[in-house]
């Protein structure tokens, strides 16, 4: 039920974003918002992700940052072309709509991108553009974070 | 109406290499892309006339601008129509590739 | 201005060389990539010549929509071709056909040129009408008020697709469930877009719908970004359609060009005739008539887009 | 104030067009696919988030420039889901 409302608020909030609070146009996103909550509910039981507040804005707050680093990472990398990208495995949580999550939000993050999973062992191979750092531990440290945020 | 200028004679160059792509090639699926493109074209050659019947204070002239968005679905219909023709010939051929 | 005209004849040139590009291209994807960033380009050119409307539409129908079931076809197609390499025609023939093309090019371009000024227009009397259909946006007017038969015909032409689709499912999957068995997806980055990505997608299709009575948007757009959230959700195994044979489902499809079709008969007795609205209730019978329109327009792009069925339910 | 805004946003939008343009480059020079999958989702979604901060002043009001981050949220979600979906045919593709 919480996670009905909390989603509502969600979902009505993006209508007000792209079309104003106006009376007469709540009166079409009000339904437009319960529809969208219930189709929600379907795709996403509640309870996958049991998001923690502050954590969360901790996270979300650092999300800027980590673009810039990432994206400053790369434009350094495409002028002096020194990479030595390659795959690394990693194996942490077993397969969930959490770590799908993570492996998305990780492929936001400076230097990985994770690149589906080895069919024979189910580890996660991640992609990095400098093999020569520590990509494993900051992605441990990473999912740390972000299992603060959405539970778990 | 510097648009008009421009886009005219783009709408022009589409439909004569959408046309070229349905006479010369053979792969049905090819045939329906240059099909599509020469529609573009079409459509392209309304919204000019559109453009340069702006007035009353529209950008352009409403009417072709909605017969312009009727072509498109229907355009669009006639080829999911064709593409499942294809796909059906595909099979019974017995040579749709990993299907 | 000038930069203006640069930007115009930037576009221009761009989409006449990914024109090109498609039709030259080796590779049957190759040609669908290029024909995808064609719509887009095409889409950026009806912003120039002012019409939002179609833009919107470019993108989301023609490049989007389009652009998936090319891209689904070709894949489902593989390396064959069906066609062979005596299907060609000879180098000689080609030039003659590109030489008469480009005649084609050039005679047309003239003409469009050589139209005559000022140019015919109705939209004078689109504006003098539009305060009566209580609308902001004058190409919604067009559509579902002045020019409404036309609108109809295309919502039937959605539902004869469909039935067209559906009529080249084989003997042994007839009645069965619409597209391709499905093969379960192990791709967590698509499960989980699919998972957050369709009840946004609901919000901002609904939004482009109303907001088309008075702005650029309206059932056709509106309802693409509806059926390309559930075909996103279909795509990850999510959700499954209805059988064919299903009566619910026919009767989605039908909804739409049945309520318009009710609407207009209303006319015959209330107003000036068939597709006439009574003048007091204009605005909120365009919406309904509206409202229903894009439910069916979703249902029949999402049948389109994953076509016949393909095996036995 | 307006003049300092304007300054902001001609500065942000112009590092955002920097981070396209080295996103493009990437995209040109790295030796793999994948790598440069990094500068398209990466340097690229960070060129468009400025040039998003960069026009959040000029858009007149508050319900306007969550409308302009709400568009770089649903942006930086799409790259990352397809960034991902085309490493994984990529990776295969190589091996």
């Amino acid at each position: 039920m919480a996670a009905a409302l909390l989603r509502s608020a969600g979902l009505l909030a993006v209508w007000i974003v792209i079309g104003g609070a106006d009376p007469k146009d709540l009166a079409v996103g009000i339904p437009t918002a319960a529809i969208a909550t219930w189709f929600s509910l379907r795709l996403l039981p509640a309870g996958m992700f049991r998001p923690r507040p502050l954590a969360l804005a901790g996270l979300l707050l650092r999300f800027p940052v980590q673009a810039l680093l990432a994206g400053t990472e790369v434009a350094r990398r495409a002028f002096d072309l020194r990479v030595q990208p390659g795959l690394v495995r990693y194996v942490r949580i077993s397969p969930s709509p959490r770590r799908d999550a993570f492996l998305t939000w990780a492929s936001l993050q400076p230097g990985t991108l994770p690149a589906g999973e080895d069919e024979a062992t189910g580890a996660v191979l991640v992609h990095a553009l400098d093999t020569s750092q520590l990509v494993h531990d900051s992605m441990v440290i990473e999912e740390a974070r972000f299992t603060r945020a959405f539970g778990g | 109406m510097n648009e008009a200028a421009t886009y005219g004679p783009t709408a022009a160059a589409l439909i004569g290499i959408g046309l070229y792509g349905v006479l010369t090639h053979a792969e049905p699926l090819r045939r329906i892309l240059a099909f599509n493109l020469l529609g573009g074209g079409v459509f392209l050659v309304f919204g000019v006339v559109a453009r340069r019947g702006a007035g009353a204070g529209f950008d352009g002239d409403p009417v072709p601008q909605a017969i312009i968005i009727t072509g498109i679905v229907v355009a669009f219909a006639a080829t999911t129509l064709a593409v499942a023709l294809l796909l059906r010939l595909a099979r019974l051929r017995g040579d749709s590739g990993n299907d | 201005m000038t930069a203006a005209l640069l930007l115009d004849l930037a576009l221009a040139l761009s989409a006449v060389a990914v024109a090109l590009w498609t039709v030259a291209a080796k590779r049957a994807f190759e040609a669908i990539v290029g024909f995808i960033a064609f719509g887009l380009l095409l889409s950026l050119a009806w912003v120039r010549l002012g019409t939002v409307d179609v833009a919107l539409t470019e993108a989301a129908v023609g490049a989007g929509a389009g652009g998936v079931l090319l891209l689904g076809a070709s894949a489902r197609l593989g390396t064959r071709a069906l066609a062979e390499a005596k299907d060609v025609p000879i180098l000689p023939l080609r030039v003659a056909t590109g030489l008469l093309c480009a005649l084609l090019s050039g005679a047309l371009g003239w003409a469009i040129l050589s139209l005559p000024t000022p140019a015919p227009s109705l939209a004078p009397l689109a504006a003098a009408n539009l305060a009566a259909t209580e609308l902001g946006n004058p190409v919604s007017g067009v559509l579902l008020a002045w020019r409404a038969m036309d609108t109809l015909l295309e919502a039937v032409a959605l539902v004869l697709a469909v039935i067209g689709v559906w009529s080249v499912a084989g003997d042994d999957a007839w009645g069965g469930i619409p597209g391709p068995a499905q093969p379960p997806r192990r791709d967590p980055a698509l499960r989980l877009a699919a998972r957050i990505l369709p009840p946004i997608g609901v919000v901002i299709g609904v939004h482009i719908v109303w907001t088309g009575a008075d702005a650029p948007g309206g059932a056709f757009q509106g309802g693409t970004v509806l059926a390309a959230m559930w075909v996103l959700a279909w795509m990850a195994g999510l959700v499954r359609p209805p059988a064919v044979s299903s009566r619910k489902m026919r009767t989605w499809v039908v909804t739409g060009p049945l309520v318009f079709i009710a609407i207009g008969l209303l006319g015959c007795f209330l107003a000036d005739g068939f597709l006439a609205y009574p003048a007091a209730f204009t605005k909120p019978l365009i919406l309904v008539v509206e409202a229903a329109l894009t439910f069916s327009i979703a249902v029949a792009l999402v049948l389109l887009l994953i076509g016949p069925p393909e095996a036995a339910s | 104030m307006s003049l300092l805004a304007d300054a902001f946003t001609v500065v942000a939008v112009l590092a955002g067009l920097f981070f396209l343009a080295a996103g493009t480059l990437g995209l040109l020079r790295f030796p793999d696919p994948l790598s440069r999958l990094h500068a398209l989702t990466k340097a690229d979604g960070l060129g468009l988030g400025l040039i998003v901060l960069g026009l959040m002043p000029q858009a007149g009001s508050l319900l306007g420039a969550l409308k302009l981050l709400l568009i770089w949220a649903l942006a930086m979600f799409a790259g990352g889901t397809v960034g991902q979906m085309i490493a994984r045919v990529a990776r295969r593709d190589a091996s």
